[in-house]
């Protein structure tokens, strides 16, 4: 990569003034374990990136890349993103979760930049948490729990229901506020019952004691985790022999967990696109097999897609505006409404810069196997008081 | 229900008082509180597999049969707590406890990097004996074979260890060293041996919880290790320091007060289950400084 | 014989107050340094930089005067962000991201510099609450009971959700920590560390550190000195703590759990926990080590050849490096010196009859 | 050759110098008091020549061997052997235990037996409590027992500091007796450090008498009854 932008630099140097770069900073992290969220989303970013200069670039302008590495620590964040804007980033594209990206989406709402948010899927991640020209591409976590209440409903006939919360991070909780909207609002649903466990819990056999003490096993446990956390509590349920229909967030897509808990069937997720090579959309297997080319193998979880996404919506929002400038490419922004986009439409408003609804396809895994099966858009958007939390 | 949660409570406790053990005996031959014990864990954990950032994990030492996987991955912690000692503890022999814990707790973080750097930072499934995990009716309980065979692994390392400490040399020594372990050394107990020895016995506790662990979970994440190391760590002082029964029983405490929390407390206050343990911790302190569990004679050290 | 006494007494006195003039010398010289020829980056690193000698030398208050090692700072840093963030925010962001706040706070509108004032007292308030409790331990046990209360903290903060945010963070903060505000809070810091150091408390603390069994004949006395500087040391960590808010303008409860405890710890350490002057030294020795070792990863041109170290090593390497300090100098760095001027320079006349 | 040879031995904690260049030597099978007020400087010099403390500069020799820089523990192996001051048993050990962790190097089983015996036969109540805690006997038991434990190790030379701290007077005659019972069946070389000079002098022996750090007198125990050396020990002026 950095030869790469001395290239284009030199470029830049010998080109007429007119053509000068458009400049994205990456504030992401490149150590720490942050780094195996942030570099798929990233890769696929700069694939995106490539093609729009392949094709000519975006007003006439080759776009080019810098980064610097937040070290998955929250100053180091603030820092990377004051680093970007003395290298003269004019958008930066943050870490994928709220907590790591906010310092420098921060940063660049401070010089009236826009920011965007790799992959969180907080509601904070954008107006509400940072301000108005932040954005996130992924869909709100509220949303795919709410997406597993109607869809576990109507198609698995799920009328008892079980909550089992991680209280690690701020997703978590989003997923179980979405299925606890959504869910009781069904003809003939409840919700039986409710626990929380840690993510980095050592065995979680009191909560499960606890959901066995029903008279009658639910017909889905939610389940609202993230890993290590969700595989060490899908483990120790099934091992418990609980064989209720575990639903979760998109949070776990990926086949890399499965060997925790070999043979497992009666597991759901909702996704934005399959990287199992069955989605129906063309265009999905199309941005596989380009990641597979870029970087040696197929993206691990759905996470590298909304990368994709970000650019394509930012360089479709830059081009209508004509110029990069934040308020300017913000109010084209929040101008679309069911934008297509090969992973489906998107649409943001002067109120969220996020998916309140969105057609997620749906994954099952059935004898350690993961596939597409369904597709779904819930009935009605996830208002903003339940993204709110109140 | 109760028999239940009797199993329940055993299963966390076992966990904890195995791991209170390796920190109590490290504590007790050298006043070292060594923070780098959770990293032993997660070392452990992921040298069943082989280094690489790759998401899907390849085995390592997970491929071998179980009575080689599991001689294995003891000797591994072993050795990673002898050398740690080696390297880094006996040149620090006589400094103060707390610089002795400092680098402890830079060690901890060089033995993570090293994880991270080596492995990634995404978590890795680690499928360690998938067919224990499957139920079994245990008079009015059932519960899983995982649990049954923690409880059961649990008992008899800990037999197997009083049963050592009690009858061999080495265990007299190291019981003695951790009393008073200068006395001992004027009374011809080598310190270098006794204190590899605590090490080695530590590490492979370490790597016991490491495959407890594992077994439990499925996976491999760096960052784990580091809770059980802290609720170790305050069962090992909670048991009254350098006493190992004591720790073990703090350990067994902790765990059965930690399910018993989750089961009792309402579900709003569940959350916050951890302040009310911590805080029990205190209440114990102020009342027994000198830990649950230590003799009534026993001097303070430190 | 009694004469010439006094006179070293009084000389080591005028010694001893040389040393907060030289340790504020030095940070000034460190700052004026970084604003001269340093980029933006090297003063970011100088505010965070200062903000650590803050929050390390007000650790020092406590834990180089008692002895006891506290892991239960990191806390007071925490309810002091908190504090600062609950009274300086726009109302309207609270009203979103901390409903749960009473009205009083909901509606507060301060200026930075009130808010990290009353963030330090809030602090030291806790601390005199919880080291009431706490402090009549000893030794290891005082240490376990400090480590249990920021567990506990960390616990409500991360489940406290409508009053702390949980485990979001909570954004906003307004940044407004430059090189010299971070100089000035560093050297207030220092002033009182040293004015601690000397009074009458801290001189009978230090002699309590010395021997724990002869001075517990007086352990009443013991505990009230205890508290006394647990709290003073509170006031200054949960100062450092809105400051560290309003440096980065993002606050959590994970940044005020175990790194932060160990960071503090290890910069107090790798300085020398037996001086004041090994707190501030510390804490420059290991910022100025960690910045090297970014600027290397992120890749260092020599002769028209980039040489970068792999990413992740910096940690690594500074881990490392503490280790071997604390090989070659278990006692830190200055070992428990203070930096002072040579006698004869107080003395003005030279010290000829000493 | 002297048993024991010490030659300007010095013992400094921070500024404080406890022994000021101390010398003096110690026949095979002599029985050697060290005797002087609080704080001379007494058992730094027991712990200086155990090597539980590192001694300032000077040096150490038993039978011509060079102790100074040894650990305790090699040390110990020599045959020497230490009963600290406050006794230090392992409270948490049974009595068996604690007599049996000093033989850890001897290779001789029926000899280890043997010593047992002995130990048994000297103090029977320990043959009683054999497998009690050691915690729970009775501070002369735990002296006893100080005692038993440092035989164990098969020593040539024994220190034993204050053993008739915090004892009643008829136990502390108890224990000396016993001591010198043994140490005339196994031929041991004794140094005790004893406060009290009319004990000393009671028992008998040659005397060492401390002060601020030096010896100041030497001679034999009896003479010190007299009270002449022990006064301007005492109270004269150490330069």
């Amino acid at each position: 990569m950095k030869p790469a932008i001395c290239v284009l630099a030199l470029l830049a140097l010998s080109a007429p003034a007119q053509a000068k770069d458009i400049t994205i900073g990456f504030a992401i992290a490149k150590s720490g374990w942050m780094e195996a969220y942030d570099t798929p989303a990233a890769t696929a970013a700069k694939i995106r990136i490539d093609e729009i200069n392949a094709a000519g670039g975006l007003l006439g302008r080759k776009i080019a890349v810098v980064e610097a590495d937040t070290r998955t620590d929250r100053a180091g964040a603030a820092k990377a993103g004051l680093d970007l804007l003395d290298q003269g980033a004019q958008m930066m594209i943050v870490s994928c979760d709220y907590d790591f990206g906010a310092p420098a989406a921060l940063v660049a709402e401070g010089e009236a930049m826009i920011s965007f948010f790799l992959c969180a899927e907080d509601v904070k991640a954008g107006i509400q948490g940072v301000g108005p020209l932040s954005f996130s591409s992924s869909v709100l976590a509220p949303v795919q729990g709410a997406t597993m209440a109607e869809w576990a409903h109507a198609r698995r006939e799920a009328r008892a229901a079980y909550v089992l919360e991680d209280t690690f991070i701020e997703y978590n909780k989003g997923i179980c506020t979405g299925f606890e909207w959504m869910f009781p609002q069904l003809e003939g649903a409840a919700i039986v019952g409710r626990d929380s466990f840690k993510n980095d819990d050592a065995s979680i056999a009191a909560q499960i004691t606890r959901i066995k003490s029903l008279g009658d096993e639910p017909d889905v446990i939610m389940l609202c985790s993230v890993m290590p956390g969700a595989a060490a509590a899908v483990r120790q349920i099934r091992a418990a022999g609980i064989d209720s229909l575990i639903l979760n967030g998109s949070a776990v897509d990926g086949s890399y967990w499965l060997d925790a808990t070999p043979g497992l069937s009666d597991f759901v997720l909702p996704v934005q696109g399959s990287i199992h090579g069955d989605d129906p959309r063309a265009e999905v297997e199309a941005f596989n097999r380009a990641y597979e080319a870029k970087t040696g193998a197929r993206p691990a979880s759905q996470y590298a897609y909304p990368g994709y996404v970000l650019i394509d919506l930012w360089a479709k929002a830059v081009e209508r505006a004509g110029t990069v400038e934040g308020a300017a490419v913000t109010a084209e922004l929040e101008k679309m409404s069911d934008e297509p986009t090969a992973f489906g439409p998107r649409s943001f408003s002067s109120e969220l810069h996020h998916q309140n609804t969105a057609l997620m396809q749906i994954v099952e895994i059935s004898d350690g196997k993961p596939a597409r099966i369904d597709e779904w858009r819930i009935s009605q958007p996830v208002p903003l008081d339940v993204l709110m939390g109140k | 229900m109760s028999l239940q949660l009797v199993f329940d409570a055993l299963s966390l406790g076992g966990i904890y008082a195995i791991a209170a053990l390796g920190i109590a005996l490290i504590f007790g031959v050298m006043n070292l509180v060594n923070f780098a014990h959770g990293q032993f864990i997660a070392c452990s954990v992921f040298a069943l597999i082989l280094p690489s950032a790759d998401a899907v994990a390849t085995m390592g030492l997970g491929a071998l049969p179980a009575p080689l996987l599991i001689a294995a991955i003891l000797a591994f912690g072993a050795g990673l707590a002898v050398a740690a000692e080696a390297l880094v503890f006996r040149p620090l022999r006589n400094a103060s406890p707390v610089a002795l814990m400092v680098a402890s707790f830079a060690l901890g973080i060089l033995l993570q990097n090293i994880l991270l750097v080596a492995y990634g930072g995404r978590p890795k499934a680690v499928s360690l004996w998938p067919q224990l995990g499957s139920p079994v009716q245990v008079l009015s309980a059932q519960v899983p074979l995982l649990q049954l065979l923690v409880i059961g692994a649990v008992a008899l390392i800990l037999a197997g260890l009083a049963l050592m400490l009690k009858r061999a040399r080495v265990g007299l020594e190291m019981r003695a060293a951790a009393e008073d372990f200068d006395m001992a050394r004027m009374l011809g107990v080598r310190a270098n041996g006794v204190i590899s020895g605590a090490f080695a016995l530590s590490g492979a506790l370490a790597a016991v919880v490491a495959l407890v662990l594992v077994t439990q979970t499925g996976v491999a994440d760096v960052r784990m290790g580091g809770q059980i190391m802290l609720v170790a760590f305050i069962a090992t002082v909670v048991g009254g320091m350098g006493s190992l029964a004591g720790a073990v029983a703090a350990g067994l405490a902790l765990g059965a007060a930690s399910a018993l929390l989750q089961a009792f407390l309402p579900v709003e206050a569940r959350p916050f289950r951890d302040a009310f343990l911590y805080g029990l911790v205190i209440l114990v302190l102020l009342f027994r400084p000198q830990g649950l569990f230590a003799s009534v004679g026993a001097k303070p050290r430190v | 014989m009694s004469a010439s006494r006094t006179t070293r007494h009084q000389v080591r006195r005028r010694m001893a107050a040389t040393t907060p003039l030289l340790l504020a010398l030095l940070l000034l010289a460190f700052v004026v340094a970084i604003t001269a020829f340093g980029d933006r980056a090297s003063a970011r690193m100088a505010s965070e930089t200062l903000i650590r000698v803050t929050l390390v030398a007000g650790f020092w208050i406590f834990a180089g005067n008692s002895g006891v090692i506290s892991f239960g700072h990191a806390a007071f840093a925490c309810v002091g962000a908190y504090v600062s963030a609950w009274t300086t925010l726009a109302p309207a962001m609270k009203a979103t991201l901390l409903p749960g706040l009473p009205a009083m706070l909901a509606d507060a509108r301060w200026h930075v510099l009130p808010a990290s004032l009353v963030a330090g007292l809030a602090a030291a308030a806790l601390a005199l609450v919880t080291g009431a409790a706490i402090l009549r331990l000893s030794g290891i046990a005082a240490s376990i009971a400090t480590f249990a209360f920021l567990a506990m903290v960390n616990t409500i903060w991360a489940n406290w959700t409508p009053v702390t945010g949980g485990t979001s963070s909570v954004v906003g903060l307004e940044r407004y920590v430059t090189p010299w505000v971070g100089l000035g809070w560093a050297v207030a810091t220092l002033a009182a560390a040293s004015l601690y150091a000397a009074s009458a408390s801290g001189l009978a603390l230090r002699a309590s550190r010395e021997d724990e069994v002869a001075a517990s004949a007086s352990g009443i006395d013991r505990y009230r000195h205890r508290l006394a500087a647990y709290t003073i040391s509170a006031f200054f960590c949960g100062a450092g703590g809105a400051l560290m808010g309003h440096f980065i303008g993002v606050i959590n409860p994970d940044a005020f759990y175990l790194n932060l405890t160990f960071l503090m710890l290890a910069m107090l350490v790798v300085g020398g926990i037996g001086s004041l002057s090994g707190a501030v030294v510390g804490v420059l020795a290991v910022s100025l080590a960690v910045e090297v070792l970014v600027r290397m990863e992120k890749g260092v041109s020599l002769g028209g050849l980039t040489f970068a170290l792999p990413p992740g090593s910096q940690e690594i390497l500074i881990a490392a490096a503490m280790i071997l300090v604390l090989v070659f100098r278990p006692a830190g760095l200055l070992a428990g010196r203070e930096i002072t001027l040579p006698a004869r320079w107080v003395t003005g006349r030279g010290a000829a009859n000493d | 050759m002297a048993k024991l040879g010490v030659f300007d031995l010095a013992v400094r904690y921070g500024k404080l110098l406890a022994v000021k260049d101390v010398s003096f030597a110690v026949a095979e099978g002599e029985r050697l008091f060290v005797s002087g007020p609080n704080g001379a400087g007494k058992s730094s010099l027991l712990g200086a020549i155990c090597g539980a403390v590192r001694a300032a500069h000077g040096r150490v020799e038993m039978d011509g061997d060079i102790l100074s820089g040894r650990a305790p523990e090699d040390i110990a192996r020599r045959g020497l052997s230490m009963v600290p001051e406050g006794r230090r048993i392992f409270a948490g050990l049974t009595v068996r235990e604690n007599l049996m962790i000093g033989t850890g190097q001897r290779r001789d089983r029926a000899a280890v037996a043997d010593d047992l015996e002995t130990v048994y036969n000297a103090f029977p109540i320990l043959r009683e409590r054999a497998h009690a805690n050691a915690g729970a006997l009775s501070g002369g038991q735990q002296q006893m027992l100080a005692i038993s434990r440092a035989l164990m190790t098969n020593p040539k030379l024994m220190l034993v500091d204050e053993p008739s701290l915090g004892l009643a007077p008829k136990v502390v005659d108890e224990v000396y007796e016993r001591l010198c019972a043994l140490q005339a069946l196994r031929g041991l070389t004794l140094v005790i450090v004893e406060q009290s000079s009319t004990r000393a002098a009671r028992v008998g022996g040659r005397m060492l008498l401390m002060r601020g750090g030096k010896v100041v007198a030497d001679g034999d125990a009896a003479a010190f009854a007299a009270g002449d050396l022990l006064a301007e020990a005492y109270f004269g002026d150490p330069s």
